[in-house]
């Protein structure tokens, strides 16, 4: 027994650039918020970008950016509809708002099926927006995808560093390359983000501030684009691409 | 038609496998098509038949057999069995349709017919299986 | 083949009065806080609790509580240790520190394994640390344990609302009890959540405000107690079990 | 000493199936005990007796055949299979220890010996199964 798709995936994937998973181990940390609005961020700077949201559990890329009422179109393989420039692949066109009781053995074949099937194109990046936790959407994108790069995530907090900490010594272990490590929601100045780091020799990326308004900015592009959130993300995704 | 991709995915299974194993050419590869992803053989087939060509195989589109394979879906709850065919009339189009791109989704519209749960494993007749592959050396 | 251990779970928990599971779907929320400090709460009160921590990505309850140092005795299966007269029982006394990449089927397996083993003797209440997400662990608890409840989780956010929601959805299908809902991080006191789950007919339970300093208790057990969240928690904890 | 509560789970799912299939009697029970659990079987067997005795299952412990399974562990990124005992030597006392217990931990101190992933499937000899129950109607 071969599964054919494993072999088409890279082929797939053959014309995009760069393919960077937004990680971070811990849940609730903005990891969607980062992947969406990177990928918005780079768009409107006329990169060529896509995103593909691999949360089965809790899709968020979608309800960040406010896309509703869009559907791929089926040709030879599934090409993902464009908004805001962006070329946008979620489960959600096929779960629809309905809870997704997936086991892990579920979403790893989910995965591997969107990936078979999906026709990126051309591309200069394409970000994925991960779940939480170290189970079988990241072990599958590792597997899978050569090429892959990792943007790790974290909040100051101690439960999210330690979560942290154990992926990227993960991805450490098996030379997963790790664009660098964003601190998100920084309350304080004084952070310890940096040096719980520091001995990965990992890059530290930057830090986007809590932002106390971002929350009603969310499904509004303008207003995202508008937000303290978004600009300081904006800057630290410019230092990366230019 | 995204049978498309399916079928490429088959053919670049077999034009890896002669790379990889130093094949002289492939006579022979079977295929499990299974029930739950409601793939269009017609168009499979077609498909099959085209990609064949641009990949330049070398293979006659006779020596691909393509079966069908019933699905057998057992709860994980109760342990009932059934299969994807007995419950298709519950369905709607959208979620049929839904099923054929991501099978997996048959969690999030199906449920046991004993029990409804909808924890079952897809035990078998998901989507498409390369069964064997044969070349000469 | 048959798996002895799934017999047995049931018995092993027949001494214990009510089971709760502390979910949400969504990471991030606070389930882990919740959960640990729930433990704590009622262990003060006088109740014989349990903790066991199902997050094996992110195993966060032993952070909270700054558990550290203990390991469970081994006899006719295995005895959590006691500590802060909480039962305890975390993947951690067999991962350590060690990132743990598990795919869902191990984690299921994981699962069962330490329900089958693990000797809980009488309890009043077994609180379960559950991982975000409705994957293996929610699918086996439910499917595995009889009286089993579950407390939601969420935050005012349209992201952590629209995932709970889904589950909230599956539960109320299945039949499976729901203690109520608890709004964590609360920034507004105009808050969406109560008419969000309106139509769910589940209780709400109340709400914790965001608190800027919780995040410095984490780790120390007397500072936590101190805490307003540990307040606004103690309070919505013991209107429940009494 | 834990062994303990894996035999007890074989005798209560015994009990279960008399039970459930209103038998009159369990004449055989056939357990695997996977390799990478590490169960010491001495001990699993006193308490198996000692188990039996306690649930009055009228059963001889004779007819409770204990075998040991070989594991096969398969790496998901490069398909190399191996056995837990091939590599056991490179695992400190207290990994063994972890593994004894829970024993997907395999996945945190274990790696494939071609590639060094975690990422790997435990195929067959993982703990305690049971085989098949035989009882009289
Ligand atoms: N810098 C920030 N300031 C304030 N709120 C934020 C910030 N980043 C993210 N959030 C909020 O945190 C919550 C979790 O963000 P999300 O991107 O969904 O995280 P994840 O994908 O890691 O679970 C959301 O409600 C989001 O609005
Ligand atoms: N009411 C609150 N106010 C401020 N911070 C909170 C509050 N509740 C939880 N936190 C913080 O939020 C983060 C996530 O909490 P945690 O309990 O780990 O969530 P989960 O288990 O849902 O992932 C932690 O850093 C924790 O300190
Ligand atoms: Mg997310
Ligand atoms: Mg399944
Ligand atoms: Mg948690
Ligand atoms: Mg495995
Ligand atoms: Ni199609
Ligand atoms: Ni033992
Ligand atoms: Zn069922
Ligand atoms: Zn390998």
């Amino acid at each position: 027994m071969m599964d054919p798709r494993l072999g088409i995936i890279n082929k797939r994937l053959e014309n995009v650039k760069r393919i960077i998973a937004v990680s971070g181990g811990k849940g609730g940390i903005g990891k969607s918020s980062i992947a969406s609005i990177t990928a918005l961020c780079l768009s409107k700077k006329g990169y060529k970008v896509g995103l593909l949201d691999l949360d089965f559990s809790g899709p968020s890329s979608h309800i960040i950016l406010g896309i509703e009422g869009v559907y791929p179109e089926e040709e030879k393989g599934i090409i993902p509809p464009e908004v805001y420039g962006i070329r946008f692949m979620s489960i959600i066109y096929f779960a629809g708002n309905n809870p997704s009781p997936l086991r892990g053995n579920d979403v790893s074949n989910a995965i591997v099926e969107l990936l078979a099937i999906t026709l990126w194109g051309s591309l200069d990046v394409l970000i994925m927006d991960m779940p939480p936790g170290i189970g079988d959407a990241i072990l599958d994108v590792i597997r899978l995808i050569k090429r892959m790069e990792f943007l790790i995530v974290t909040t100051q907090s101690k439960v999210a560093t330690e979560v942290m900490k154990k992926e990227v010594k993960m991805l450490k272990e098996l030379g997963i390359p790790i664009v660098g490590v964003l601190e998100n929601m920084r309350i304080r100045e004084l952070s310890s983000v940096e040096k719980e780091i520091e001995h990965f020799k990992v890059p530290m990326l930057g830090a986007i501030d809590f932002d106390t308004i971002f929350e009603d900015t969310i499904g509004d592009v303008d207003k995202i684009l508008e937000s303290g959130f978004a600009k300081q993300l904006q800057k630290i995704v410019y230092n990366q691409f230019t | 038609m995204h049978e498309w991709a399916l079928a490429e995915s088959v053919i670049v299974t077999a034009v890896d496998e002669i790379k990889n194993n130093k094949l002289k050419n492939i006579s022979r590869i079977q295929v499990k098509v299974g029930e739950l992803q409601q793939i269009d053989l017609g168009i499979f087939r077609f498909a099959l038949e085209n990609v064949l060509k641009s990949y330049a195989l070398g293979m006659d589109i006779e020596n691909i057999i393509v079966e069908t394979d019933k699905s057998v879906l057992k709860c994980k709850v109760c342990g009932t069995e059934w299969s994807f065919s007995e419950t298709l009339n519950r369905l709607q189009d959208d979620e049929t349709e839904a099923i054929h791109f991501i099978p997996e989704v048959a969690h999030i519209y199906m449920r046991c017919p004993s029990c409804k749960s909808p924890d079952f494993d897809i035990i078998k007749g998901r989507g498409v299986w390369i069964d064997s592959i044969e070349g000469e050396t």
